[in-house]
């Protein structure tokens, strides 16, 4: 298990390897990715911020839960901060296991663990106007 | 005593700073920090109840604080 | 959408970046492996076999269920048939969306539906007995 | 009329074949073809309603089948 924020683009095709075993027999990733909209705005791009030390504390806890509740240690995550560009991956979850359902389960428990709990922060970059800092959207509105 | 406090994101932006030295009486609490926060220009721009971090653990009001502990107001999160 | 069996390794980055698109905020990868056991048996590789023509046509309906079902065109699926070695990936989903909740779900269905009807079979190689034909293990034993 | 019948995998092991070419009467259904798989030798191995495909659709042992029609027996598939 691994989890850190990072301030450089992250690779897919390597949180992949690094989960991959032959004991494992589904791999499940999620890359969420800058989108060109929300709530009906136009989006040029995103910064993200975070406390960082925090938010590293409060992944590995996430990671741990995780892997105890799914009895799995392959579980890899990396967020990223910085200024970020449309399409770009901000966080990417890799999750091995023996079994389907619990390799789709724990990737859903940390992605929404992960947007509840992390002390990171966006900034939204528009078309027509200022800046803006993010509240949260937890919920079906949410990427 | 004095503590470190620490802002983010918006909560920076409408106090000036993302860190404070403030001056607090031994014994302390959570809810004392922001009270002397929410006393600053500006500080009226922080909510009256935000999420609050002791040493990088989510603590609540009531959490007492010490000279050497490092409290962080959390503005809604937002990551993912 | 593009469905397809294909008789080469399957490269799962590159259907990462077939479903990309700015306007999508969450991707959901699966990655279906080979395993080192099955049922408490050491494996040591596989022969999957096809109606390829048929497994194609019943692929093809599937997305286009899947589609329909959770309002999005981002999703790509390859099965690879022939011999594959411990850890191959025999199968990989891949399905964006705007939504993270509708990729999951998606990547799911199809998955789900996948093993259920596509006329695909496997031949197990053992370490220490002949090969076999695979029944169908749909539920919690299967990968 | 003569009924291209396929076989897979288990059943295509246990009939000796991956294809049969089988004369049928006119108007003949799934189960028809069904039973003259089952009288050849070796047929038995085969279940009593195994899942059938007519044209690489999934079909039920009522359907009827022509000529030019592709009628393939399928047994429990495990992709994934």
């Amino acid at each position: 298990m691994r989890g850190a924020i990072v301030d450089r683009p992250i690779d897919p095709a390597a949180l992949l390897a690094e989960v991959a075993s032959p004991s494992n027999g589904a791999t499940v990733l999620f890359v969420g990715t800058v989108r060109d909209m929300n709530d009906g705005t136009r989006v040029t791009g995103l910064d993200y911020t975070a406390y960082r030390a925090m938010a590293e504390r409060e992944l590995r806890d996430i990671l741990a839960e995780a892997g105890e509740r799914f009895a799995t240690s392959d579980i890899v995550v990396e967020h990223r901060i910085g200024a970020l560009g449309l399409g770009d991956a901000s966080v990417v979850i890799a999750v091995a296991h023996p079994h389907r359902g619990e390799a789709y389960e724990a990737s859903r428990y940390v992605i929404e663990e992960l947007k509840g709990r992390l002390p990171i922060w966006k900034r939204e970059h528009y078309a027509d106007r200022k800046p803006e800092w993010v509240a949260a959207t937890i919920g079906a509105s949410s990427p | 005593m004095t503590v470190r406090v620490l802002l983010f994101a918006s909560y920076a932006d409408a106090i000036g700073a993302s860190e404070l030295s403030l001056k607090l009486p031994a014994g302390a609490r959570v809810r004392d920090v922001l009270s002397r926060v929410k006393e600053l220009a500006a500080g009226k721009r922080i909510p009256d109840h935000p999420l609050v971090a002791v040493n990088e653990r989510y603590a609540d009001e009531n959490q007492q604080v010490t000279a050497s502990d490092e409290v962080a107001i959390i503005p809604p999160v937002a990551g993912g």
